[in-house]
């Protein structure tokens, strides 16, 4: 099952290179199967436990090692569904948006890099995935054309160099204790300055890939410069990828003295781009930019819960940390896809493009502002179970006041700036007219991952348990 | 302090120096291209050390093969990876023409 | 009855206007018949599902629906005394507020968005009355903020634009406090059904302060969608909505969900024993005295109707908070009665300031010399609502405000009758006025705008109606206050069903 | 002694390359300095017993990037040196200094043993169906990195092509030219044994790649091979031929395997472990040439219209 969530995208994508005419037809084909196998993967290891590979039948060490647990089976899970979703809306669009045949193959090798990346428990398997990511984000990117050049290249150089730095790492902890796989690593791990160094150079890296604050400069363009679908599957994956690794990094490795030291850094960096990331949302006057920057924003959450779970190591954290990463990917493929089928239909990139939109464009609308309920955190959304399990964290530690009052002033100001959208929906005034009759089954693309993210709390219990099944 | 050789150390020592003076030329270098040359430094450095890596220990008169199979599939990586941005900064540059003016620009 | 209803019959009562709202959404503006009778086909359902439910509660029979959410706090609906109360009167405000809508806004463009939202908002106020636990509570009062915005903003004017910004920065920010509270309470005791008597008693010892913290919080979330004292700034701005969603707002949907919402936290989540061992009583008290008489001062001075009621809202509404803060069983009687009668007397009065505004285009104090001679009906129902408002037999609000003196008495805060009688007399100076304009002081000047909406009526018949029914309804709740079916014995009963676990 | 001292002038060279190479006023100087500094980090590498690596640093690390970075340079105007104000130049600087210190206090900790994986990848070259220890790591115990590393060449072809300004056509030499025609089949004679040896000795796919592509570019630079474009579908099937030949290997290995054992990913049958890895590698290495080929060069302008037109009629 794993082979075949691995071969299939790559197979796809060679094919779709040979014969570009039944690109679009083909990633349907695929992320379809992909789904389903994802989806039964992800019941097998429900069930029986998580599943390890040593590829090639080496010895452990000498090959890499691949891991299927829940999470991993969670992640992937998402990331052929959205795969398909977007997919779908590319389809349904790109005619009309003019979108590069390379977009086909790109988002296939997408999914490849993201799937290897999600199962990979090999320190340089990981590094080549991560290297594999950037390029193809950064291809995608390039997609738009002239305007999107600059951000493409400004991302594909810093990518670059946070690769260079984790690679550092690697070779660092490599040269330290002559293994590669995160297992094994673990055993041996000891507190000194060499495995220090090398876990601050990797998050370093990791944290620039993800576009962690104050690391995250080159997001909102690269993001706000990239086609409706391309934001959408960056915003919701690929930043996650870095992230994933980053968890493994701290959780797995890091030993507790190094866990609680670092603990306040990712705290205070989590708080910092919360406020701060709300702040630009807020301020930007492009509506992709300011999606772009709520994505900043959530991050913060994501390395709020991560800092407090290394500080505190309450798995309720964990479980917070995991829920945004899921919530926030549905949200903002939602959001993108949303405010990229609104603004090229009404044709413009400013927010006050927007105006009127909850008459024009009543589904997009509606979509847009579902995807934001979950991003502020609205009951019963996948972010309010999110932030919920964070809640609930915090106040069993007691006497951290500080923390819930920095979550409140964010829930503030990620409601403010998605409802700086609605109410810009909501002007009758004068709105503005769309360029062409507006289309009913991009929006509806666009609504169904804002459902799912709603839908996600009747599924909560499950989701805790599988998040629960895994330490990570 | 340490029970590394002499020029083992020296190796190393020179790798972690051109880690950092690529690090410096990605950090200033006004221009893209040089950028991306600083860019390749940091990696010649990283390299460097796998290989002193490889070498210390010398098993059986050869180095450590595992790290030079890292270190081929880590080039070809950079290399991939340049001439992409090399592409990049050349569509750049064409995108506007005859702009004398050096690219380090305020942000959007 | 068997058990599957039991089961689903909550539900039910949610869907029963939900599915409806949603498929209104889908229908296209020219859809008239089909749109109204949908709305009406859901109204009658409901109305039919509440009494089938009404007879088994009465009966002693619970009502029970739970799906799985949260560790610790499904998503539980049940049926009890106290919530259908709240469920009767919002229902049936619901039929009234619908005829009306549809006759205030017949030519007006967005119908089916706006009747779509309309039934989303009655479905979570219903779901917040059904709510089982404060976590299934947290939710519908969410999504009732949510539901109700696009309501406010409805004209899509700029004023009603930053009112919109104003109401959601208030709710929200009241929303995420309920849910620091919730969180934190959820963190101590879990979320279990709400009980009678409460559920904290057992971990008061060790926790005061957490729990004291948490009251707080949730009071403050609470606090907002109540009205109460510096919580209340968005009510009077909110009045740039549709008259039918003022009266819904005021009546029924958010200022009363605050205020349910504070009985059950007094009384199912805390109950009266902690209350009192925490000492949580007396601030909330004071805090509901001092929002009533604020709000009667403020209301003096106003000449906008709407925003003169609006401030009688945010003074009429700590009335409630008030019975329930007096942990007395006669105090919890009027309390609670009060909830039902404010509601309809406070409808009755909006319904006829949006018929004065729609037929005539009377929105100032002044502009109402002589109404009574032009729509006597509409004036004749909005004096009973006024008079109500101040208290005199033999209207509802006679019997609310007599049953919270008798509580005040009886839990020897005499203080409190003296704001009672203060709060009446500024009542009475602020609504006479209002009722001696109409009836003794000749036309003074053309009517703004007036509109020729019915030849047979003074105005259009779907306006009418339910103004009067409503003004019939007070009326009656006030003359039959002591038979059965009177909500008055239905709020003994609940008092009776809190106060006699201990 | 003497080789320490051979070793330090070495190490000097390549800082003073490095940081030439960062600082001078022109950026032709610049990359000029970075092919030299390239060749001396081929040499170093050599010195340290690692032959392979000192090859493909010669072929990608100095002339592959090199032959890019003119490449981009010719395309580019010329720059007005920027000169750069004192804090510009200090807070960059005080950072790095302070990074460099922390990475060398780490660094001094290294243990000076080699790593335990060694010994076990020695145990299991018999079992892997290559001599060469590199060649076996590459394409056997750690092939998905290989695997991935096509793709992630392949992936930089993609989004060249697919950002790449339409090419200026240049004049050929008539000296090159006739030069070129005699280089030619030499680079392939000398491709092909590089390749055969890398079985056994410093060599491999790679390095015969980037040889290929080097004898390609000239020619294709004189404008010979016409043919070689990415809108070709030969081309392009031979170029995804690297990768897909590494897949469909996997997936016959998958299929050969016996019943009594697991399936595995990329696990080669033993017997035929040679095979498999020389057939993989003879298509990855005719994939890499043309890829780098592509890569350097560009696709030609006329030729890349066409295909643009073609894409839109399809699609339209």
């Amino acid at each position: 099952m794993m082979v075949l969530l691995l071969v299939l995208p790559l197979v796809g994508a060679l094919l779709m290179l040979l014969w570009p005419k039944i690109a679009p037809l083909l990633t349907l084909l695929t992320a379809t199967i992909c789904s389903l196998a994802a989806l039964q993967l992800l019941l097998q290891v429900s069930e029986q436990g998580s599943q390890q590979i040593l590829l090639a039948g080496w010895p452990s060490g000498l090959a890499i090692s691949l891991e299927a647990n829940s999470l991993s089976c969670l992640l992937i899970l998402l990331t052929t569904v959205l795969q398909l979703l977007v997919a779908l809306y590319a389809f349904a669009t790109y005619r009309r948006d003019k979108l590069g045949t390379g977009f086909w193959p790109l988002s296939s090798l997408l999914q490849l890099g993201l799937t290897s990346l999600w199962l990979s428990r090999d320190l340089f398997n990981l590094y080549v995935c991560l290297e594999l990511l950037g390029l193809v984000a950064v291809a995608l990117v390039s997609l738009s054309g002239d305007k999107a050049i600059k951000p493409a290249l400004n991302y594909l150089l810093l990518s670059l160099f946070g690769s260079l730095c984790y690679l550092l790492g690697v070779a660092m902890l490599y040269g330290a204790y002559g293994v590669l796989d995160i297992s094994a690593l673990a055993l041996q791990w000891q507190t000194n300055i060499l495995s220090t160094a090398a876990l601050l150079l990797m998050t370093l890296g990791l944290m620039l890939k993800a576009a962690l604050w104050p690391l995250h400069g080159w997001l909102p363009a690269a993001h706000g410069a990239a086609p409706a679908p391309v934001s959408a599957l960056l915003s919701a994956l690929v930043v996650k990828g870095p992230l994933f690794i980053l968890c493994l990094l701290w959780l797995q490795l890091a030993s507790a003295p190094q866990a609680v030291a670092i603990a306040p850094l990712f705290t205070g960096c989590g708080l910092a781009a919360l406020l701060l990331g709300g702040v630009s949302a807020l301020r930007t006057p492009f509506a992709k930019n300011m999606v772009a920057y709520s994505t900043v924003a959530q991050l913060g959450y994501a390395m709020l819960a991560l800092g407090l779970l290394l500080r505190f190591n309450q798995p309720l954290f964990a479980a917070a940390l995991w829920l945004f990463v899921l919530a926030h990917a549905l949200a903002k493929a939602a959001c993108f896809l949303a405010i990229g089928e609104i603004t090229a239909t009404l044709g413009g990139k400013r927010l006050n493009t927007l105006k009127g939109a909850s008459q024009t464009m009543p589904l997009a609308m509606f979509a847009f502002a579902v995807a934001g309920g979950s991003l502020i955190g609205l009951p019963p959304s996948g972010g309010f179970l999110a932030k919920w399990a964070l809640l609930q964290g915090l106040w069993l530690q007691g006497d951290q006041l500080l923390w819930l009052l920095a979550i409140v002033l964010a829930t503030l100001l990620s409601a403010a700036y998605v409802f700086r959208v609605v109410v810009l929906a909501f002007d009758r005034a004068d709105p503005v007219a769309p360029d062409f009759a507006p289309r009913i089954l991009p929006q509806w693309l666009a609504l169904l991952p804002a459902l799912a993210v709603w839908a996600m709390a009747l599924y909560s219990e499950p989701l805790l348990r599988l998040l629960k099944q895994e330490g990570l | 302090m340490t029970d590394l050789s002499p020029q083992l150390l020296l190796y190393i020592g020179t790798a972690a120096g051109l880690f950092a003076i690529g690090l410096y030329g990605f950090i200033v270098g006004p221009q893209t291209l040089r950028r991306i040359l600083a860019l390749n430094i940091i990696g010649a450095g990283i390299f460097m050390l796998m290989v002193v890596l490889a070498y210390r220990g010398l098993a059986d008169g050869a180095a450590d093969p595992v790290l030079q199979a890292l270190i081929l599939t880590g080039l070809v990586v950079a290399v991939s990876a340049t001439a992409f941005a090399l592409a990049l900064l050349a569509r750049l540059k064409q995108a506007r023409p005859g702009q004398y003016r050096p690219e380090q620009e305020p942000g959007p | 009855m068997s058990p599957f209803w039991q089961q689903y019959l909550p539900l039910a009562i949610i869907l029963s206007s939900l599915l409806p709202g949603l498929i209104i959404f889908t229908l296209k503006e020219t859809q008239v018949k089909l749109r109204i009778s949908l709305n009406l086909f859901g109204v009658g359902v409901k109305l039919l599902l509440v009494l089938l439910m009404w007879q088994a509660v009465k009966a002693g029979q619970q009502f029970y629906f739970s799906l799985p959410f949260l560790p610790g706090a499904d998503l539980v609906l049940q049926g009890d005394a106290l919530s259908l109360l709240f469920v009767v009167l919002s229902s049936v405000l619901w039929l009234a507020t619908t005829i009306y809508a549809i006759g205030y806004l017949e030519h007006s463009p967005l119908r089916s968005r706006f009747f779509g939202y309309f039934s989303l908002c009655v479905s979570a106020t219903v779901g917040l009355a059904l709510a089982g636990n404060l976590v299934t509570f947290l939710l519908f009062y969410e999504l009732l903020t949510l539901a109700t915005f696009p309501l406010v903003v409805h004209r899509g004017t700029a004023q009603s634009l930053a009112a919109g910004r104003k109401y959601l920065a208030y709710t929200l920010g009241g929303g995420v406090i309920l849910m620091l509270g919730v969180a934190l309470l959820h963190s101590l005791v879990q979320s279990p059904l709400f009980t009678p008597g409460g559920y904290v008693t057992a971990v008061v010892s060790g926790n005061e302060g957490l729990l004291k913290l948490a009251f707080a919080l949730m009071i403050a979330g609470l606090g907002v969608k109540a009205a109460l004292l510096p919580l209340h700034g968005w009510l009077p701005q909110a009045m740039v909505a549709p008259a039918p969603v003022s009266a819904l707002l005021h009546a029924v949907a958010v200022v009363k969900a605050g205020a349910f919402g504070i009985i059950r936290l007094v009384y199912d989540v805390f109950g009266v024993e902690s209350m009192h061992a925490l000492q949580l009583a007396q601030p909330l008290m004071l805090l509901a005295a001092a929002t009533i008489l604020y709000g009667s001062w403020r209301a003096l001075s106003q000449q906008d109707i709407k925003r003169r009621l609006a401030y009688s809202t945010i003074s009429q509404v700590s009335y409630i908070t008030l019975g329930v803060a007096m942990l007395g069983p006669l105090a919890a009687v009027g309390g609670l009665v009060h909830l039902v009668h404010q509601g309809v007397m406070k409808i009755t009065l909006f319904f006829c300031a949006g018929n004065f505004a729609e037929t005539l285009g009377i929105h100032k104090v002044r502009q109402l010399n002589g109404v009574g001679r032009r729509m006597p009906v509409t004036a004749m129902a909005f004096t009973l609502g006024a008079l109500g408002m101040i208290g005199i037999p033999p209207t509802a609000g006679f019997i609310s405000k007599w049953y919270l003196g008798l509580g005040a008495a009886e839990v020897e805060q005499n203080w409190l009758i003296l704001v009672f009688a203060l709060s009446g007399l500024l009542n009475a100076a602020y609504f006479l006025p209002l009722v001696y304009r109409m009836w003794f002081l000749p036309q003074s000047m053309p009517w703004p705008q007036e509109q020729q909406l019915s030849n047979r009526f003074e105005t259009h018949w779907m306006l009418l109606t339910p103004a009067v029914f409503t003004a019939v309804l007070l009326l009656l709740m006030g003359l039959f206050a002591s038979t059965e079916l009177s909500p008055l014995s239905w709020a003994e009963l609940i008092v009776e069903r809190e106060f006699r676990h201990d | 002694m003497s080789l320490l001292l051979f070793d330090a002038t070495l190490c000097l060279l390549l800082l003073v390359l490095a940081l030439a190479s960062i600082l001078s006023r022109q950026l032709v100087h610049g990359v000029i300095l970075y092919i030299a500094f390239g060749l001396m980090m081929a040499l170093a590498w050599a010195r340290l017993a690692t032959p392979d690596l000192a090859l493909a640093e010669a072929a990608i690390g100095a002339g592959l990037t090199g032959a890019l970075c003119f490449s981009a340079l010719a395309r580019q105007q010329l720059h007005l040196p920027v000169v750069l104000s004192w804090p510009q130049r200090l807070w960059p600087a005080v950072f790095v200094l302070l990074m460099l210190g922390g990475v060398l206090a780490a660094l001094l900790q290294l243990p000076p043993t080699a790593s335990p994986l060694v010994d076990v990848a020695q145990a299991e070259l018999i079992n892997s169906g290559v001599s060469h220890p590199v060649t076996a790591v590459l394409l056997n115990f750690r092939s998905w990195d290989t695997l991935l590393e096509l793709v992630v060449l392949l992936l930089a072809l993609l989004g060249a092509l697919q950002v790449a300004p339409a090419a200026k056509a240049t004049t050929s030499w008539p000296l090159s030219l006739s030069w070129s025609r005699l280089l030619a089949p030499m680079v392939i004679l000398l491709a092909g044994y590089l390749l055969w040896a890398g079985a056994s000795q410093p060599g491999g796919a790679f390095q015969a790649g980037a040889l290929l592509a080097a004898g390609a570019v000239v020619l294709r630079l004189n404008h010979q091979l016409n043919w070689l474009r990415w809108s070709n579908f030969w081309i392009r099937l031979l170029i995804v031929s690297g990768v897909s030949a590494f897949v469909l290997a996997a997936l016959l290995a998958m299929l050969l395997t016996t019943d009594n054992t697991d399936v595995i990913w990329l696990r080669w049958p033993p017997q035929l472990a040679g095979g498999f890895i020389l057939l993989v590698e003879l298509f990855a290495t005719l994939a890499i040439a043309l890829t780098l080929t592509l890569l350097v060069v560009g696709e030609p302008a006329a030729a890349e219209q066409a295909q643009q037109n073609s894409g839109g009629e399809a699609h339209d």
